[in-house]
């Protein structure tokens, strides 16, 4: 009886399935709250031809920067993708199939495709190159485009602390895509600084219920900042 | 004189209202938060979740879990919650913002705005300028008036990609305070010293005038 | 013989696995509970904001912040989570939930369900019945065979208002078990004495035997 | 200055603007956690003419059983109105209008309103009477009913704690459509148990962030149990 215990102690364990040509979700804003250790999992696996659809693309050399070194991606959906050279290059020399997304839409394109919702209306983008090709509707005098939803094969999030049972909590701003990206895989393995037992985590203060989640994995992280700032 | 970047937000700062919630674009809108007046309370949403952002912090307060937009390390004030980029989102689209200030490359007298992408140079995405222009109630662009090679930015019609059509209430820059409405600039303030022929010659979209304006209150 | 409630619940349990999150309907599928085989564990999830049910409170227990979706006073698990209206059915519509078991006033050989509506006697809602239909992965009814007046409640087609449609996937009653697809009742086991004559006879849809029918194993 | 010191101390000022014809939701689920006291309120300002969205419509003598009792609603929008005996009366004589909507869309529907989402697709109530006159529509071969959102003039939720910027946070399922509504009201008022000052509740649990909330006040709560079932 496995019951309800999701968790697994290898990276190995944690992504096996992944193959070439299958749409990945990864969590984060920027480098804050990806899951470090599953994007290095995925450069080593050498999974090709991958969708990737995340906020952004990692910088050079660090988060999703180092499937693009490996040319593992083939398309990116993403709302923003400065802060990375290499993926300049690759856009730019048309390498790299890129779908820029505004981030909002993104957002609930993903909490959609988790919701079982297969498209929804937004203001978000109408009039704009966003909209070409896309079907208008106006609604109460105010015109709207009309966006799918997005699911993956995996999801690959990045949560403060995880009990046994996949039950995750976030903290402050390291939350941001972690959440929908979670319901909306097929497969969804979180990378947590701490994994603990079940009632440890106050069931009112659960962000994303275990249902969501396949496989848990403790993870060793490096939290690099790319601006830090100060008042001094 | 033209305005400096310091005395743009100063004068944008003064468009806020006690219990406003605002969200500041990257950039030049970041520093309105310096001149918030002390005789009223504004929260700072940013859009990758967290609504009541603070200062920067201290740099043993520094946390990586804690950044804004422009993914910069910050602090929370009292009183503050984090939430979901889904979340946040909602937040924005739904028109639960009072005020949001961006930048911008370009705008036009529809209220029109391109402040995202120039074709071939510069191509890094829209993050949540697209959700903000549509979802704003009131939306401040502030910027130049003209860019490096002295042609204007307010244009008939933009010419880059746009981020939104018809949502551009006001214009701040350094020359001059403008609303857009009914297709048109309307000039309502001016830099202090800065003639209202230097503001029409480099306004390249229909400008109107009327009734005194005013010099700007900037220090 | 005819099973009883409780052996229709029984039978139910039987069908599910380790690891399963399933969705009791209001009624008799709620006390598939009470028969969960002990070699497994299954999460309970109730549509008004709970995943990780557990059993009814004791007197001293009793808290009316804590309910399931058919109003009564429930307890909850350890590792149990609690969630929005809007959460709830995001994880039942996308399809997170393996199992739902539900009642129903009749099923036909289409998989169409009606269980909500009697025009001009019973007209109380369909509360969340629609979603639980239209996103489990599997859904099973629970009822029984005929309704008061004898008549068969497995039909060609249903006649009341419909809770949805191509949906169901199996029925247990108090006489079999069924597979429903391809537009036929699959008749898969009978109750234990009960013959395969008085099943066809109270079958009025469409009836598939092959094979030996073996009876269901309840005590 | 007021800033964001949302507090009021009476039930007056609390629905101070509400009028005849208005839109209004309601939280809770059953009599679990629904704002006792602003419906209360709400039967004594003799408001008429009401249009009400919450999930059931209270029970003879309690909750929105009140207004019920007054005939003070036109419309009401619900997904089950069971346990009611004037309800079914007034149903069925047509003295009132009812819209019966699966539960999961009216939460959906909600949420969309808050959200700036004037419709989506689903598939919950495809080939019933839901799907009646609307919009319906395939994606991947599935059929779905495009639902439209909904808002309201005021929105009355019911809360656990409030901080004085009206923060909010829930307990248990006493939860339920109360978050979404929170979203959804052009001016939304929460009931709730306790009011804490700014700082006590951990930004990281907050449900409802403060934006969403014009008004607070603290309640008295009967908490009546429909059904007290025991494991004896």
């Amino acid at each position: 009886m496995a019951g309800f215990n999701k968790v697994v102690t290898s990276y190995d364990d944690a992504l096996a399935g992944i193959k070439d040509g299958m749409t990945i979700m990864v969590g984060g804003f920027g480098l804050c709250g990806i899951p470090e250790g599953l994007i290095a999992q995925l450069q080593h696996l050498e999974a090709k031809e991958l969708t990737c659809i995340s906020n952004n693309a990692g910088v050079d050399g660090f988060g999703l920067g180092l499937l693009l070194e490996k040319r593992q991606i083939k398309t990116m959906i993403a709302s923003y993708v400065g802060e990375n050279r290499l993926f300049e290059k690759l856009f730019i020399n048309k390498e790299m199939e890129v779908i820029l997304t505004p981030q909002g839409t993104l957002a609930e394109k993903i909490r959609a495709g988790g919701a079982g919702i297969p498209a929804f209306y937004t203001a978000t983008g109408y009039g704009t190159q966003v909209a070409q090709g896309k079907e208008t509707r106006e609604f109460n005098g105010r015109s709207y485009v009309l966006e799918p939803s997005l699911t993956a094969d995996f999801s690959l999030v990045k949560a403060y602390k995880a009990d046994t049972m996949g039950n995750l909590v976030f903290r402050k701003t390291a939350m941001n895509f972690n959440p929908m990206m979670a319901t909306a895989g097929h497969i969804t393995v979180a990378e947590v600084e701490e994994i603990v037992e079940p009632g440890e985590l106050d069931p009112e203060h659960i962000h994303t219920p275990g249902i969501y989640v396949h496989r848990v994995i403790k993870g060793q992280f490096e939290k690099r900042i790319e601006r830090a700032t100060t008042i001094d | 004189m033209a305005l400096t970047r310091e005395q743009i937000a100063q004068r944008i700062a003064q468009e806020l209202q006690d219990g406003y919630y605002v969200n500041l674009g990257i950039g030049m809108p970041t520093l309105v938060a310096n001149y918030i007046p002390e005789s009223i309370e504004v929260m700072l949403q940013s859009e990758n979740g967290l609504l009541g952002m603070g200062s920067y912090p201290q740099q043993h307060e520094i946390d990586p879990d804690l950044i804004n937009a422009g993914k910069e390390t910050v602090t929370a004030i009292t009183g503050a919650a984090y939430f979901s980029s889904a979340d946040s989102f909602a937040m924005i689209r739904g028109g639960h913002v009072d005020l949001t200030v961006l930048g911008a490359f370009e705008i036009d007298q529809q209220g029109n705005i391109a402040s995202y992408m120039i074709p071939g140079k510069l191509v890094k995405g829209m993050g949540g300028a697209m959700d903000l222009v549509a979802g704003a109630k009131n939306i401040i662009v502030s910027m130049t008036h003209c860019n490096r090679h002295g042609q204007s930015k307010l244009l008939k019609q933009c010419t880059l990609p746009l981020t939104g059509v018809n949502c551009v209430n006001k214009v701040v820059t350094d020359l001059a305070v403008m609303e857009i409405n009914q297709g048109c600039f309307h000039l309502t303030e001016r830099a202090p010293g800065v003639s209202i022929d230097e503001i029409r010659e480099k306004t390249a979209g229909e400008l109107s005038i009327s009734g005194d304006i005013l010099e700007m209150n900037v220090s």
